[in-house]
């Protein structure tokens, strides 16, 4: 079989809607005189001189490290917290009312908390990130190995495995698919949070760039620094699902061959 | 304990100290009103190097009964022991090879990683793969051992777990309906491989089958269970001459005995099973 | 279903080793909530210590006992409630809109792969658009209303129950699926009785995120953007100076945050009674 | 909004919880509304930046805002007009409603000291940070090598206490509360930059609704003239309002600076401000103040 | 094809029209170099009312050849014909009992909605629920309808997917493995109920067994499949006199035949099956 061919339809499957919408986004905003809404042009242009030339390197990388940082923490985190208040109903129930409180507090109310902590630094952008970005995977990982099958755990306990065998080979594996649920939430979220996190005592990046430009009124680049959010969280899911499908190779193994292949 | 013929005919258990021990075990699932019990007072033991097959009408709780011995459920009343101890948690010594193959082996590793799992505590490296090339070898799936059990039929998932349990090498296997669903060529494969097995390590064997034929033919003693709530209805020593061998253990006329005999008092036991009626 | 913890959990030395076994540390109820109530005093009592001692300064962080007193009078204050309702009721509103939104859409994504395809790219794209940045075109559109609100909301809180629901659909027991094919169960039947409850527990955890994340940007869209709800009075809090009442108001979204946890795991229970988290009794 | 209706003309405030706004609850508890025959509701928001969109599709009818963003947005070309002065700098350099402050320990005297150091605003571009390049600027300074930093006012002095900036430039309520705490005002923020009576914050409304309700926006005009003159005569009645309607406490209430109140516009200082944002990069053209005042 | 004495002696296959045939299926699992080839061109057909039994090594492609035949699975060549028809979905006259049953049946529901579920789409209301008793009735689980799956033990989820497909009352049945958790009374009473409703609704079974004994008491034709790649070895008619009956029957010395003759087929399959070490 033709194996471009599979490949090609993916692609136009994939690419129909959105070009379809540019289009129409694009012609239904030419010549728009609604300040709000300026033409597709116009943004395009803003986002080509603002994001294609030296911001990139300004307000972009530092932004993304912070983001990419505050992801990676947020997951690992998440997950060893996770898995804590899955294996321990001691430890959940200790911990439960203070997690709910937590992930239910406003992102933009923990600012203060981390400027008192870290101060005007990159770490609290970070630690902001963190603290509102962690919860999804937290509690999928903690659902995630709390739904472990009966006669699983039953084997496992019956051979005596170790904890870290029961761990990692066991429960882990078993709340990855789940785990992967939150990871993917957690990754929206931090993009998100970017934004959030230059609030405060920022003088650059994505997110003041958003954010200020909100300020001033400058909604051109306030569409293109949407516009680079979006990217951002287009490209990144991208990497994720490379990595996901690597870790979950079993479980994409075992669909396939439901679906007969 | 009523006493069949066949049993006082056939003179003392077998020497040994008792290895797993059940004194007037208990089990009910629920509470309060919807509690229904299930075991009602279970006494038997087993000891070193013997092997015992439990037989008894579906759902009578053979499988509870296992659990119980491993460690794996409290019971509600009595006690099990294993080497003397009263068990509380899975005793490191046991393995069990569960009736539910399909959902005891792990679906995100191969079958090579899921027999490999529990040696890694008992076994050093070199002699683990020695042991998990020979476990697969003696079920028939050599060379299947980079497959996933969902890459594999039932019959092979059924396999796979019988290896690991028999690669764990434990000094009592559990083992809950093992061959149900292999061919017949190949249980008489794996019979006659857990006997050899057996008599190899002296390993003890607590089995679990609906087969009548492999229950005599396998066991040093089967234990029939009753209808429930159960109880041991019998408890039957095989008097047949070791080593067992396929063809001609089978023509004896004592294991036509035996066998007819077994097969009459779970009968038995089946039709004296009121519960299901009373409880509807 | 709160079955035979005690009956059935077996025995095991004290706490020595932790199980993966689910309800196997399963300790009796009441000492759990205890618990719970522990880790709070033992937190508030750290905020007061730790204000007192200057460790926290007291000019940005009031003590605990100042923020619980501040949090005291409102409780008597109408306007305080009424300001409740409206951040909690678009909360919720804006959970059930989520809801209507995404249960056609997974199924539509999870059981079709052109959809999947097709919406791939928007759906990627618009996720990590922050509400934040909505607001304005929130408010251009709909002023500092309900309806800008629960849009926002609705926006905000769509994708995490959205991409839970899209992964259960993936994971529901391709045996109990062949079955639904075999038997040929209408599309109704297949999704109700076979995909739904085999998604559910993913949606679940998926509500609960999403939950927070509807109270989260209903409070900042009235922060921000001026509807009637606790974000404007925090606003209004904060502008005074009144630092009290600014972080009595935020404790209350959290506690507001934790009674929806707590009403939709109750919920919960009796939904997913069959689920190996929920189905203590049976494994040991 | 549309044609002026035969009962009372119905207007929807979008307004910023600062005194300098305060004077539109006095107006309607005093009824001056009621007596203008306008029905007068008020939704409090953030900032100008989230009022502007509600004004311009008609879910508000007049906003408010400090000067500066409001010509920010008018140099962006979106049509609003102001149609009414709220604050006004203090005549009292004593008085002052803003100040630049330091640590008691910090060893800066004068904002020209502020270069290469690290100043908390409440927001970049706003009326305070507009307001502090410029007076650093008079104070010989350059404001553009100081580098200003955003948070909240309520974290400010936690954020001075541990060193994280040099210095704060805080608003009343928070100005008086910082100074009281030990820290220490080097200079007042707005009196000597800014001529008393330069109107610092005002209220606006669409250009659109402004020409189809002339008489509701001169009614409006009419009764916030009315408060701010009883304001400047008992500012006890303002005072009132901010514990009412601010949930400010009594005490603080009693002891703050207050902003000048007048409803008439100073153009000079309007025009001497956008001078200013223009030579400190906040606006990059020459505005037309003017034409941004509906006449 | 290679033609057995025993066959060739039992004169002409059962009149009655095709309903489900089978024209060179094959099919493989995974794609480009990792593909494994498991059935490699399988010919045989099935007539209306009959009862065929297939047999053959554990791994060999029973299970996937049954789903084939039901929809599940696309064939990678060849087709598989449903009352003349080529099968490209599940048809709606067919229903299968799976081997995996704990996992399929719904754990959310209890056995009566397990059973009810496929009901809906063909009976009215009542004549459901009578259904559903008799069915549960017919496979030893009468009062038990209230339990949910996991709350009964292998055999009786064993008996609920059984009970699920008899209520359904198929044209034609698949039946994969269906006793294989049931002890030896029960599964007797359950092979006389299977023959019992193919007399009485005329219902074509297809019906996977690994038990040799069971193949040649049920079955009208037994296929014999050989090691994989797998074809067709042997198509054996069983021409024992109907009804059957379990002693009688089992006693009969062409029963004995059939079953040695059958048992001597599947062992040479096997022992060609050459794929195992190629493979590793
Ligand atoms: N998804 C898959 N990927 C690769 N190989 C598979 C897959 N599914 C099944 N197989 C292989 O197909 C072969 C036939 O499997 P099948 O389940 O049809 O056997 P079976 O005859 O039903 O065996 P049993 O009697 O043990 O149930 C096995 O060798 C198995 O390893
Ligand atoms: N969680 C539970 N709640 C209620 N009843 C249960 C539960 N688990 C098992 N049972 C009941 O306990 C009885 C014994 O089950 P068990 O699995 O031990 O039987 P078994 O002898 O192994 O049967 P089989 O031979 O069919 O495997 C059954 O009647 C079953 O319905
Ligand atoms: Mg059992
Ligand atoms: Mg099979």
């Amino acid at each position: 079989m033709n194996r471009a061919l599979p490949l090609l339809r993916t692609a136009a499957l994939r690419l129909w809607l959105p070009v379809l919408l540019a289009i129409v986004w694009w012609y239904a905003s030419a010549g728009s005189q609604n300040i709000y809404f300026p033409p597709l042009s116009t943004i395009l242009e803003t986002f080509a001189a603002d994001w294609l030339g030296s911001r990139a390197a300004t307000d972009l990388v530092p932004s993304l490290g912070k983001f990419v940082l505050g992801f990676l923490i947020s997951a690992a985190g998440g997950i060893a917290l996770g898995t804590w208040l899955g294996l321990s109903p001691a430890a959940r129930e200790a911990a439960e009312p203070v997690v709910q409180f937590l992930r239910s507090l406003p992102p933009p109310v923990l600012l203060p908390i981390g400027l008192l902590l870290f101060g005007i630094t990159g770490t609290m952008n970070v630690a902001i990130i963190v603290m509102g970005a962690i919860w999804p995977t937290v509690l999928n990982t903690a659902d995630g190995i709390r739904s472990l099958d009966g006669q699983v755990a039953d084997m496992s306990r019956s051979y005596r495995l170790t904890f870290a065998q029961r761990l990692f080979s066991v429960a882990l594996p078993n709340a990855a698919p789940q785990v992967f649920a939150g990871l993917r939430t957690t990754l929206q979220l931090s993009i998100i949070l970017i934004v959030v996190s230059e609030m405060v005592a920022a003088a650059s990046g994505v997110g003041y760039y958003v954010l200020n430009s909100q300020q001033t009124f400058a909604v051109a680049q306030t569409w293109a620094g949407t516009l680079v959010l979006g990217l951002i969280g287009y490209l990144s899911t991208l990497v994720f699902l490379a990595v996901e499908k690597r870790v979950l190779n079993w479980q994409h193994g075992m669909r396939r061959a439901a679906e007969g292949a | 304990m009523q006493q069949s013929i066949i049993e006082t005919r056939t003179g003392d258990a077998p020497a040994g100290e008792a290895v797993v021990e059940l004194v007037d075990l208990r089990k009910s699932y629920g509470t309060g009103p919807s509690a229904v019990q299930i075991l009602d007072g279970v006494n038997f033991e087993v000891r070193r190097g013997e092997f015992v097959c439990v037989v008894g009408p579906s759902g009578s709780g053979k499988t509870t009964l296992l659990k119980c011995i491993a460690g794996l459920l409290k019971p509600s009343g009595g006690r099990t022991d294993f080497e003397g101890q009263e068990v509380t948690e899975p005793p490191a010594k046991l393995a069990v090879v569960f009736q539910d193959y399909s959902r005891s082996l792990l679906p995100w590793m191969t079958v090579r990683a899921n027999i490999a799992l529990p040696l890694r505590n008992k076994f050093p490296k070199q002699e683990r793969q020695a042991r998990i090339d020979e476990a697969l070898e003696s079920v028939g799936l050599a060379g299947k051992g980079h497959l996933y059990p969902w890459q594999m039929s039932g019959g092979m998932q059924q396999r796979a777990a019988i290896a690991r349990g028999l690669a764990y090498q434990p000094d009592v296997l559990l083992m809950d309906e093992p061959f149900a669903a292999v061919d017949a060529q190949t249980r008489i494969d794996l019979e006659d491989l857990v006997l050899e097995v057996r008599d190899r390590y002296d390993t003890t064997v607590l089995f679990v089958t609906h087969d009548i034929d492999e229950a005599v033919y396998l066991a040093d003693r089967v234990i029939v269970l009753s209808g429930a709530p159960t109880t041991v209805s019998h408890n039957i020593t095989v008097d047949l001459p070791h080593p067992r061998h396929q063809v001609d253990t089978k023509r004896e006329p004592r294991f036509a005995e035996l066998r007819a005999f077994v097969f009459e008092q779970i009968q038995a036991a089946k039709s004296n099973t009121v519960r299901n009626r009373a409880d509807a | 279903m709160t079955l035979s913890v005690a009956d059935s959990a077996p025995q095991r030395p004290a706490g020595r080793r932790r199980s993966l076994a689910p309800g196997l540390g399963a300790l009796p109820l009441r000492r759990l909530r205890w618990r719970g109530a522990a880790t709070v005093a033992v937190l508030l009592l750290a905020w007061e210590g730790a204000s007192r001692t200057g460790l926290l300064p007291a000019a940005s962080m009031p003590p605990a006992s100042q923020v619980l007193s501040a949090w005291a009078a409102f409780a008597a204050d109408a306007a305080f409630w009424t300001a409740v309702g409206y951040t909690l009721s678009s909360a919720l509103t804006g959970l059930g809109l989520v809801v209507l939104v995404a249960v056609p859409l997974a199924l539509a994504i999870g059981l079709s792969r052109a959809v999947r395809e097709s919406t791939w790219f928007i759906i990627e794209f618009l996720k990590p658009i922050p509400p934040v940045a909505m607001i304005p075109l929130g408010l251009l559109l709909w002023g500092p209303s309900e309806t800008m609100k629960l849009a926002l909301i609705a926006f905000g809180a769509l994708w995490p129950f959205l991409t839970q629901m899209v992964y259960g659909i993936g994971q529901v027991d391709h045996v109990a699926l062949d079955m639904a094919r075999s038997y040929r169960l209408r599309g109704w039947l297949t999704a109700s009785r076979v995909v739904v409850p085999g998604l559910l527990p993913f949606a679940a955890t998926g509500l609960r995120v999403s939950a927070s994340i509807a109270l989260v940007v209903s409070v900042v869209t009235e922060l921000i953007g001026g509807a009637a709800g606790l974000g404007r009075e925090i606003v209004i809090a904060q502008s005074a100076g009144n630092l009290p009442g600014m972080y009595a108001l935020i404790l209350t979204t959290g506690v507001l945050g934790l009674l929806i946890n707590g009403a939709f795991a109750a919920a919960e229970r009796p939904l997913l009674f069959w689920h190996p988290s929920q189905r203590k009794d049976t494994q040991a | 909004p549309s044609a002026p209706a035969a009962g009372p003309a119905a207007l929807k405030v979008g307004l910023i919880p600062v005194a300098e706004f305060f004077p539109v609850y006095v107006a309607e508890d005093q009824g001056f509304f009621d007596a203008a025959g306008l029905d007068v509701t008020v939704e409090s928001m953030s900032n100008a930046a989230s009022i502007v969109p509600s004004v311009l599709n008609g879910q508000l009818t007049i906003g408010t805002a400090a000067t500066p963003p409001f010509l920010t947005a008018v140099e962006k070309k979106i049509p609003v007009a102001a149609v009414a002065s709220a604050g006004n700098t203090s005549a009292a350099k004593g008085e002052d409603t803003g100040a630049f402050v330091v640590g008691a320990d910090s060893g800066i005297s004068s904002p020209s000291e502020l270069e290469g150091k690290k100043v908390a605003v409440n927001a970049l571009s706003s009326l305070p940070h507009v307001a502090a390049a410029a007076r650093i600027a008079a104070d010989g300074g350059d404001p553009s090598a100081v580098q200003f930093v955003a948070m909240p006012f309520a974290d400010m002095q936690a954020a001075l206490e541990q060193k994280r900036v040099d210095a704060i430039l805080p608003v009343e309520p928070f100005m008086s509360q910082n100074l009281k705490g030990g820290a220490k005002s080097i200079s007042p923020l707005y009196t000597d930059v800014y001529p008393a009576g330069t109107t610092h914050t005002l209220y606006f409304a669409s250009r659109q609704f402004a020409a189809q309700n002339p008489d509701a926006i001169a009614k409006f005009r009419e009764a916030i003239a009315k408060a701010n003159e009883l304001v400047a005569k008992d500012p006890s009645v303002l005072r009132k309002a901010l514990v009412e309607h601010g949930g400010m406490a009594e005490d603080v209430a009693e002891s703050v600076n207050l902003p000048a109140y007048n409803t008439d516009f100073n153009v000079a200082g309007m025009k001497d401000m956008a001078a200013k944002m223009k030579e400190n990069g906040f606006l990059t053209t020459d505005m037309d103040v003017e034409g941004a005042i509906l006449k």
